[in-house]
């Protein structure tokens, strides 16, 4: 059973072959090793491994999980099943609005040259104005924002082209 | 003293405030936007009024419809807490004219306060040093200045405060960037564009003194508070005494906080802050005229509970004790918890807080806005709860603070927990030896690498684990706890919403 | 320091104990029987160990389920809470048998201290004074040693402590009957018959002074404690400091206190029971080898956690402070919260808190079993949680302890709230005029009579409107009360029971 | 809409008019006043009425009601509708367990002549014991209990019949 999962900038793999109740084989980006976990009564995981025993308290929301182990936390996002995305893509490269909020300031247009780090638009969100630049230089291919407009996380709001193409 | 208590805020701070009026047996009265039904500020008032849509301009910093609601709710005085409406002298003399005690300074006070150019006029009267500065809305006339004073300068709101929408600017071409910004933000958060400069201390340390007056000229003050934890001149961690303080200063500050205070007939509780200059000058930065987001640290070394005092002064235009009657023991440091993904540049975040734990140990204080299962939506301060430790040293706080921010859990919404329990495990922090641009000059480029480290493989395991034992534990947990939370705290939700008089239909 | 900690118990006291260990980094583990599956005390611990069936003696009290519990999680220490184990000399041999550190005194100091002959022994060579009494199995010499001392005396089982099966004889046929009783109740509770009585001092103050030893003959105290107000001699109501004690009774209590405690070098936290006569006479009453119920008003007096000490010392076989080192500071007030029927007899109550909000402002405290949709079961103590609130003067400390009793909200189970809130409005209480039989002689009549009073027409209004609006309002609620915490708290109750290993099939 | 009502020894009665959304005429025990009501966003009722505005915040446990009106608890118990209990049953005459428990002692046997106060079980619950005495004089009809069983509240442990029946 594969799956993939967002750690950061990093998509990680991991592999689970069950060897009986609740024994597993893990491979970890291809690291193995062997985990025994028991699910306590208040839905927590207590995990044993070479390395000990250790509490694990996973909570869903969406594709994210927290993962709480002892007293550190960590949030991994659920990626599609056989889905692994190229890096460099649209995701993460700063074209896409970071959170939900209001567009207060677009400051180019469609066929602008633009520089890397160049000021493309401003987002306002939770009383903050946050600074959309450019990643790197390119042509405007599209505009998706205009000032007043109320965007979602992950929505497109500019589109960049090689200034060559 | 009042009898029922309209509160014009939200989150922690309308919480805090609604269990000192529990306490003091004062009925309570919560207002909510659209996008706050059911939050835990309307559940643990005794009642809410709805006062509009989601955005706070047409809501919680919408004076008429707090002010109706409050009559609505027949309350007899109104607690701003502090942000929306609190420093706005026009929303305090509404109060009064509908009849309502405003529980805060007068209008006069706000505005002179507000006005920051007054404000250093009335504290260099009182004899408190100010940094020196400009203001106005001409951009050009502040470049000249800073150009005169010197750089780095800072850029602030003429009617701002708290921090928000301040910059620093090196040299020219950044103060003319930062101006603009400075003033689009100001015309949009106060209605103002007004902005100022002032020579920006570095390496300088935030000291802040808790005063109490009485409106009639008589003040005391509840000691310093130090806030020099600053992210983008946010405040992250306050602690309380300063360490920073010799006992010279520390009584020149306070008695130079008092005299301030006295000079203007202050009433009811505010806050001087001032900057510590790394050779130990100290210089006044503002006056605010309400309560503090720190002021559970004042309250955990002197005993006085804030809100109380304030309460008990706006009923009976007296100060609840004598200077001498009020001590000073221990330590307390708090710790502001966001929903911000450190990770990520500290953008705010939203979400729906699954499964939240707070710590409840003896001498650890939660100040909270949010529980499980409830929502953090993008219009508002994405402040989530305040964690406070008191220790008979600031060792024995901090170690304390350090174990109740391990001991916390918010599963559902990034927060800001990782950031604070390193930067409280920051040697620097432990000796006490950083100024307010520390965390940015020297913290946040290790911090940033640490939170590149990959997640360890047993954190992975879990998660696959977890999924493979329970597939479908993303959806119906989610579903189920929605369920959950409507069928415990809104039984009655199926009669449809409830109609509020007094804001049309 | 430990890596991991065991706590023996359940409740409050489990969940206040396992919020220390968070604070200082030390894993938690809780157990639980099966009445006990999903308890706040488990949720609140990093893990849980099942060690039996619901009746106590085959779970918390059965020191070989414990122990195996204990090594199952790996952990290096064991914390017994108050009661259950707490005070058996066998259990702590058995725990430090398997290698593990008890968390608290020596097995022989538990066993002097629970033999109440040998504990007065202890306490005259001490140079405590005592009061008269005898003890024995055989209750015609008990009935000789009666009548020779002279009546009103008090029966308490030999082993017993905490008041748990004391009762006043005021004649001799009062004792016989009272005698079978208590040694029916003792052998039941403590396996051994054996009783003893004291003369009962008529309109005695119970005054205690907190200590703590490091086993090596060294202690300190921690100020007195009174804990007068008790109904049937169950503590209801306790305070630091007292009200009754003059400067040098509280240096001859506290002086001697100490005395007792180092000349027995005992090791971790204890208390000294003394009784205060009418005339202002201190006599010794008995020694407590274990964390009290009330510690927490002596740990908001001196901003000391008793826990953590209670862990330092037996990880260090050291003092963690000195006696100079340890303030006292403002009034500390403390309300147990019991599911028990005030209007009926105190009856224990048993049901779903469907419900509960716990008051949260600043200086209050609340040591909680439960919370909301948590079972209240037969098996167990019918305690519920702590409320405990500090202030600078105890008269500020009584009114915000009445203010946070007002705002408790426990709905599902009846509980003795009525009972705290009018007996904390008394003027005996405020006035602090009270021996340990006043709420009986004095209080429960008119309180019974309040009781009895109907409720207001728009009580019976409201829960006619509820049910009319929601008629389903009864069994729906549970339903989905019941599915939320399923869903909330146990998403993986669906994959069958968590096996624990070491307690067979 | 007649409802009937246990309120500690009272049974009360309760009858509801609507007249209109939110709009009640209330008669408790033959007393008769209006209310408004709303129902709040959190569940609680506000109620409106010749004496003021009140907020009240009703949970309901099986039967019971809890009832909290300002800073005031009340619990009520909802009858079953048209039973208007006679007074004097054997409910809450003392014969009956008060709580769960288990029976340590029986000290009475069928045919019995007991006298008001006597005792006649023993019930041990939450570590204490409770004595249950006769309520009035009379002879012992049935016992139903035996040391060491467990009893649920309410169950009738003894039945008592007129000495001279």
């Amino acid at each position: 059973m594969k799956s993939l999962w967002r750690d950061g900038e990093r998509t990680r793999e991991v592999e689970l072959t069950a060897l009986g109740p609740g024994h597993w084989r893990v491979s970890v980006d291809g690291a193995e090793f062997e985990v025994r976990s028991e699910t306590m009564p208040d839905g927590k995981l207590r995990l044993t491994s070479e390395a000990g025993v250790t509490v694990a308290d996973v909570t869903a929301a969406a594709t994210r999980r927290f993962v709480r182990l002892g007293t550190l936390d960590f949030v991994l996002e659920r990626e599609a099943d056989g889905r692994r995305r190229a890096a460099g893509g649209a995701h993460g490269s700063g074209l896409e609005a970071p959170m939900p909020g209001v567009v207060t300031k677009v400051l180019v247009v469609v066929g602008d040259e633009v520089t890397k780090g160049q000021p493309l638009l401003a987002l306002e969100a939770m009383k903050m104005e946050h600074m959309i630049r450019a990643p790197r230089a390119g042509r405007v291919k599209s505009v998706s924002a205009s000032p007043g407009i109320m965007v979602q996380a992950g929505a497109t709001l500019v589109e960049l082209e090689d200034a060559a193409g | 003293m009042f009898r029922k208590v309209l509160i014009a805020n939200r989150g922690e701070i309308a919480c805090r405030i609604a269990a000192t009026l529990h306490e003091m047996g004062v009925r309570s009265v919560a207002v909510y936007s659209e996008a706050d039904r059911g939050a835990l500020h309307t559940r643990v008032c005794d009642e809410a009024q709805l006062i509009g849509p989601a955005e706070a301009r047409d809501s919680y910093l919408n004076a008429d419809h707090v002010i109706a609601a409050a009559k609505a709710s027949g309350a007899d005085a109104v607690h701003p807490g502090f942000g929306f409406l609190a420093e706005n002298a026009a929303f305090a003399e509404a109060v009064e004219r509908a009849g309502l005690t405003f529980i805060g300074p007068t209008a006069d006070q706000i505005r002179a306060m507000g006005d920051k150019r007054a404000a250093r006029k009335i504290a260099e009267q009182a004899g408190v040093p100010i940094v020196p500065g400009a203001e106005g809305v001409d951009a050009q006339a502040l470049v000249r200045a800073a150009n005169a004073m010197g750089y780095p300068v800072i850029i602030k709101a003429a009617l701002g405060g708290g921090g928000k929408g301040m910059k620093a600017a090196y040299n020219e071409a950044e103060l003319r960037e930062g101006l603009e910004a400075a003033q689009r933000m100001a015309q949009s958060a106060f209605g103002d564009p007004s902005v100022y400069i002032e020579k920006l201390l570095e390496h300088a340390r935030h000291i802040e003194v808790q005063v109490l007056g009485d409106g009639h000229g008589r003040a005391v003050h509840l000691h310093e508070r130090e806030c020099t934890l600053q992210r983008r001149h946010q405040k992250v961690v306050e602690e309380a005494p300063s360490l920073a303080l010799d006992a010279d200063t520390r009584t020149l500050v306070t008695h130079a906080a008092v005299r301030l205070a006295e000079a203007v007939k202050y009433r009811g509780a505010g806050t001087i802050e001032t900057l510590l200059s790394r050779d130990g000058h100290v210089f006044f930065l503002e006056m605010n005229t309400r309560l503090q987001v720190e002021h559970p640290v004042t309250e955990l070394i002197t005993g006085v509970d804030l809100v109380r005092a304030q309460l008990e002064i706006a009923a009976s235009g007296k100060l609840p004790f004598e200077q001498f009657g009020i001590p000073r023991h221990g330590h307390a440091i708090e710790a502001r918890v966001y929903a911000e993904d450190a990770a990520k540049g500290f953008l705010p975040q939203v979400g729906t807080a699954m499964r939240v734990r707070w710590p409840d140990g003896p001498f650890v204080r939660v100040d909270r806005g949010i529980e499980s299962l409830d929502a953090v939506s993008v219009h508002y301060d994405p402040m989530l709860a305040k964690i406070i430790a008191f220790g008979p040293t600031r060792e024995a706080a901090l170690q304390r603070l350090l174990g109740a921010l391990d001991d916390t859990r918010v599963h559902g919404v990034v927060t800001n927990l990782p950031f604070l329990r390193a930067l409280l495990r920051a040697p620097e922090v432990r000796r006490g030896s950083y100024d307010t641009e520390w965390i940015e000059r020297e913290f946040l480029d290790g911090f940033a690498q640490l939170m590149q480290a990959p997640a360890p493989d047993l954190a992975l395991a879990a998660a696959a684990i977890a999924e493979a034992t329970q597939p479908a534990i993303g959806a119906e947990r989610a579903a189920a706890g929605a369920a959950a939370r409507a069928a415990v705290l809104d039984p009655f939700a199926a009669l449809g919403r409830w109609r509020q008089p007094g804001l049309g239909s």
